[in-house]
C-alpha cells in the first residue's frame, strides 16, 4: 500500500480512501478499548468473587465505559496555573499518535495489512519508544512532584525493558530469516514459535508487561506511593486520552504476541474451514486476557526489583538464547 | 443553559425554554452519565474509612454502581469525608476539594463529618464538615456500615438525575 | 519518486547544518549544543543516504555508513551527558563557557 | 507535482520547522520536543529515499534513545532561568554568527544546486537482508570496532557518571 501511494499520481480519491481506511481502524480499536475496559472491570470482579459493574445496560454492565466516557468528556479541563501550558497540551498528543501508528504494520488477517513493511518489527519497538517523550513531557510539564516522578520513572522502566523485549525477538527473527510480519507468519505454517521459542516467549510477554506499564509492573502509576504518576495532574478528556493510548498499546501488543508466537491468523490443525480473522481474533482475545490474569494475580514489586529483573535476569536469559537459537540454526536447519 | 440573550421573555419562559425537549434530554444524559461513573478521591480519615474499604472490597463492591476510588483528586467527582475533620487537616481538605474539577460532589460519612460527633466538644475538631465544602449527602452512622454508605451513594446519583431532570436543585444553597 | 530531483535533498540538509551550526556557536546550554551536535551529524546522514540512491555508483554503502555514523551519535551523547553530570557535581553549572576551570 | 514531491515538501518543512523551533525557543525541555520533530521528519526523509532501515535505525536512536538521554540530562541537571543566560550571549555575537553560517549555507547552495543526479533503483527486494549481508562481508571489521566502541562508552558512561565511595558516603 505504501509503494501504491508514493507512485501514484496525488488524487482526493487517493486521500478519501486512506483516510477511510483509517478512520475504519480507529472505531473497531476505539470498539476493543471500550469493551476491554469492562472486561477488565468484570473479569477483576470474577477473579475477586464479586459481580462487578451490574447497574447500567443489564447484568454485565454494557453501558457503564460509556457512562465513564461520557462523564470525562463532560468534565472541567483543569491547566494548573504554574504547568507549562504549551507542552501541557502537547503531551498526551505525543503520547497517543505512535500508540495508534504501530497498527499499520500488524497483519490481522490473509489480506488485511496496512503496510508490508520489511523492516516491521523493528517498526513497532521503534514508534513506540515514542510515546515515551510524550509521557515524561507530561510528568515534566504538570510541575507536580508526582508527576515528575512518575514520569521519570517510566521513562528508566520503558527504555530498560526495551531491550531484553528487542533481544527476544531477535530470535524469531533468526529462524524466520526475515522482520517481515507476513513472513514471520508464514513462517509458523507447521510449528509456532510460542514452541520452538518459548524463552523468548517468555522473555517477550514479561518485557511487554512492563512496556504497557500494567501490573505488577504498573510503578509508573502506583497509587500508593506516586498518587497517579504522570497523570496526576490531568483531568477530564485530557486523561482520558493518556487511558486510550495506554490500551490502544494493548491492542498493538497482543496482536503483535499473536503474530510473533501464536501464528498469527494460521488456523490450528484441521481447522482451517475456519477464516483467518476469526483464528487471529481468539489468539488475541486469549492474550489480552493473560494480560488482564496477570495484572490481578501478582502485586506491584519495588522499582529496584524491577531494574534488576529487566537487566540481571531477562537481558542475560535474551542474549543466552539468542547465542543457543544460533547454534541450533546452523547446526540443525543448515 | 444560557439562553438570557433572548430579550423580552417572562422568567418563567425562559424557564421552559431552558427545559425544552432537546436540551432536557441531554441534560438527562449528563446526569445519567455522571451519576453512574462517580468516582471518589480516596479520603480516609478515621474509623469510617475502614468501613469505606470494606465498602469498596468485594463483599459490598462499590464497583457495581461504577464507583472505584481515584487517587488524585483531578480524577475524582465525588469526595467521601470518612472520618474526623481536625482544624489541622481542613485546610488540606478544602485545598483537595479545590482541586476536584467540576462538576464535583461531596458526602459527610459518619457523625464526625456531619456535625462534629463525639469530639464536638474538642478544641480541635471541625464541627462538621459542611463549614468547609458544600456537602450534599449526609450518611449517619458512628461509623456507618458499608450499606450506609451504598445508600449514601445512592442517594446521591438520585439526586443528580433529579436535579438533570427538572432543573431544580435539591437543596437551594442561594435561597432562591 | 525520480520526480524529486537530489539537489533538494541536499539542500534541506545544508539548512539543517546551517541551524545545527548557529545554535551550536551561540547557545550556552550543554545540552542545547549537544543537541545541535547531534543536528549537524543528521545532516550529514542525509547527505549519505541520497547519494546511496542517486549519483554516479548508487549502493548500498550510503546506508553502512550512515548506519555507523548513528552509532557513533549515540556513544557521543552518552559519554557527553556523562560528562555533564560528572562535571555538574563538582561545579553546579551547565552553562559551557562557565566550565573554564582548566583555564584558571 | 506528484504524490513524492508533496511528500517531500511536508517532511522538509516540519524539519526546517523543528530546528527552527529548536533555535528560537527558550526552556531547554520545549527545545528537546522540537528536534524530535526533526529528527522524526528526517526519518521519514529516509523512507521517502527507500532506506526503512536506516529511517527505522533513526527512529530508534535519536527520536528514541539519544532524546531520552537529553531529557534525562536536563532533569538530572539545574536549570534556573535560562532566559537570563540566553541573554548573557551578545546580539554582536549572535550576528556575526548568523552572518558566518549564512554565508557558508549559500556558498553551499551554489554547490549544490547544480548536481542533477537521477536516482537509481540501487536493490529491488530485501533492503534489509542486503544491508545485513553487506555489514557482515565487506564491513566486518568496522561493525566490529563500532561495537568495541559502543562498549568502552558504554563502560566509560557507568564510571564517569557514577558516584566516588567516598562522595557518596557523605
Amino acid at each position: 500500500m505504501m509503494n501504491e501511494i508514493m507512485t501514484s499520481q496525488p488524487s482526493w480519491l487517493n486521500v478519501l480512501k486512506f483516510t477511510g481506511l483509517g478512520v475504519a481502524l480507529i472505531l473497531v480499536v476505539i470498539l476493543f478499548v471500550t469493551y476491554a475496559i469492562l472486561a477488565e472491570r468484570k473479569v477483576m470482579a470474577f477473579m475477586q468473587m464479586r459481580p462487578g459493574p451490574n447497574r447500567i445496560g443489564g447484568k454485565l454492565g454494557i453501558l457503564q465505559t460509556l457512562a465513564d466516557v461520557l462523564k470525562l468528556l463532560l468534565k472541567e479541563n483543569i491547566t494548573p496555573k504554574s504547568a507549562d501550558k504549551l507542552l501541557f497540551l502537547v503531551a498526551p498528543v505525543i503520547a497517543f499518535a505512535p500508540a495508534f501508528m504501530v497498527m499499520a504494520v500488524i497483519p490481522f488477517s490473509e489480506n488485511v495489512t496496512f503496510a508490508n513493511l520489511n523492516v516491521g518489527v523493528l517498526y513497532y519497538v521503534g514508534i513506540s519508544g515514542l510515546s515515551i517523550i510524550g509521557i515524561v513531557a507530561a510528568g515534566w510539564a504538570s510541575n507536580n512532584k508526582y508527576s515528575l516522578l512518575g514520569g521519570m520513572r517510566a521513562a528508566a522502566q520503558m527504555i530498560s525493558y526495551e531491550i531484553p523485549l528487542v533481544l527476544s525477538l531477535l530470535g524469531v527473527i533468526l529462524l524466520t530469516g526475515s522482520m517481515n510480519l507476513n513472513d514471520i507468519i508464514k513462517a509458523q505454517d507447521n510449528v509456532w514459535y510460542i514452541f520452538t521459542q518459548p524463552i523468548a516467549f517468555v522473555i517477550f510477554f514479561i518485557a511487554a508487561i512492563a512496556e504497557l506499564n500494567r501490573g505488577p509492573f504498573d510503578l509508573v502509576e502506583a497509587e500508593s506511593e506516586l498518587v497517579g504518576g504522570f497523570s496526576t495532574e490531568y483531568t477530564g478528556f485530557r486523561w482520558a486520552i493518556f487511558m486510550l493510548a495506554e490500551y490502544f498499546y494493548l491492542f498493538a501488543m497482543s496482536s503483535l504476541i499473536t503474530v510473533l508466537f501464536l501464528g498469527g491468523w494460521q488456523p490450528v490443525m484441521f481447522l482451517g474451514f475456519i477464516p483467518g480473522s476469526v483464528w487471529f481474533a481468539l489468539k488475541f482475545l486469549f492474550v489480552v486476557f493473560l494480560f488482564l490474569w496477570i495484572r490481578f494475580t501478582f502485586p506491584r514489586i519495588r522499582a529496584d526489583q524491577l531494574m534488576e529483573l529487566g537487566w540481571k535476569v531477562l537481558l542475560p536469559l535474551a542474549l543466552a538464547n539468542v547465542f543457543i537459537t544460533a547454534i541450533i540454526k546452523e547446526i540443525f536447519f543448515r | 443553559m444560557d439562553v438570557k440573550y433572548l430579550e423580552g421573555l417572562k422568567p418563567e419562559e425562559i424557564h421552559e425554554l431552558d427545559r425544552n425537549l432537546f436540551l432536557t434530554t441531554f441534560e438527562q444524559l449528563k446526569g445519567w452519565s455522571r451519576s453512574n461513573s462517580l468516582w471518589p478521591l480516596s479520603f480516609g480519615l478515621a474509623c469510617c474509612a475502614i468501613e469505606m474499604m470494606a465498602g469498596g472490597s468485594s463483599h459490598y463492591d462499590l464497583d457495581r454502581f461504577g464507583t472505584i476510588f481515584r487517587a488524585t483528586p483531578r480524577q475524582a467527582d465525588v469526595m467521601i469525608v470518612a472520618g474526623t475533620v481536625t482544624k489541622k487537616m481542613a485546610p488540606i481538605l478544602r485545598r483537595l476539594y479545590d482541586q476536584m474539577p467540576e462538576p464535583k460532589w461531596v458526602i459527610a460519612m459518619g457523625t464526625c463529618a456531619t456535625a462534629g460527633g463525639p469530639y464536638v466538644n474538642s478544641y480541635a475538631v471541625v464541627k462538621g464538615v459542611d463549614q468547609i465544602v458544600p456537602v450534599d449527602v449526609y450518611i449517619p452512622g458512628c461509623p456507618p456500615s458499608p450499606p450506609a454508605l451504598i445508600h449514601g451513594i445512592n442517594l446521591l446519583q438520585e439526586k443528580i438525575r433529579y436535579e438533570a431532570k427538572t432543573g431544580k436543585k435539591v437543596i437551594d444553597r442561594d435561597g432562591k | 519518486m525520480s520526480s524529486i530531483p537530489a539537489s533538494s535533498f541536499l539542500l534541506l540538509a545544508i539548512i539543517l547544518f546551517c541551524i545545527g551550526l548557529y545554535g551550536a556557536l551561540t547557545k550556552r546550554n550543554t545540552v542545547v549544543v549537544l543537541i545541535s551536535i547531534e543536528l549537524m551529524l543528521n545532516a550529514a546522514n542525509i547527505n549519505l543516504v541520497t547519494f546511496s540512491k542517486y549519483g554516479l555508483t548508487p549502493n548500498l554503502t550510503g546506508h553502512i555508513f550512515s548506519l555507523f555514523v548513528m552509532a557513533v551519535a549515540a556513544a557521543e551523547a552518552a559519554v557527553a551527558l556523562a560528562i555533564l553530570i560528572a562535571l555538574y557535581r563538582n561545579k553546579p553549572t551547565i552553562l559551557i563557557d562557565e566550565m573554564d576551570d582548566l583555564k584558571h | 507535482m506528484s504524490s513524492s514531491g508533496i511528500v517531500f515538501s511536508i517532511i522538509a518543512i516540519c524539519a526546517i520547522l523543528g530546528g527552527l523551533m529548536m533555535i528560537t525557543l527558550k526552556k531547554v525541555m520545549h527545545m528537546t520536543v522540537a528536534m524530535i520533530l526533526t529528527y522524526f521528519s528526517i526519518a521519514a526523509l529516509y523512507v521517502l529515499l527507500t532506506a526503512e532501515f536506516v529511517a527505522v535505525a533513526q527512529v530508534l536512536v535519536y527520536s528514541g534513545g539519544i532524546t531520552i538521554l537529553m531529557v534525562f540530562g536536563i532533569m538530572l541537571t539545574y536549570h534556573k532561568a535560562e532566559n537570563r543566560d540566553e541573554e548573557k550571549v551578545s546580539s554582536f555575537r549572535k550576528l556575526i554568527t548568523f552572518l558566518s553560517v549564512a554565508t557558508l549555507g549559500i556558498v553551499s547552495y551554489f554547490l549544490v544546486a547544480p548536481v542533477d543526479f537521477v536516482a537509481e533503483e540501487i536493490f529491488v527486494g530485501d533492503h534489509t537482508k542486503a544491508i545485513g549481508e553487506i555489514l557482515y562481508t565487506n564491513y566486518i571489521i568496522p561493525f566490529e570496532l563500532v561495537s568495541i566502541l559502543l562498549l568502552v562508552a558504554l563502560i566509560g558512561a557507568v564510571l564517569l557518571a557514577k558516584k566516588d565511595k567516598e562522595e557518596a558516603n557523605e
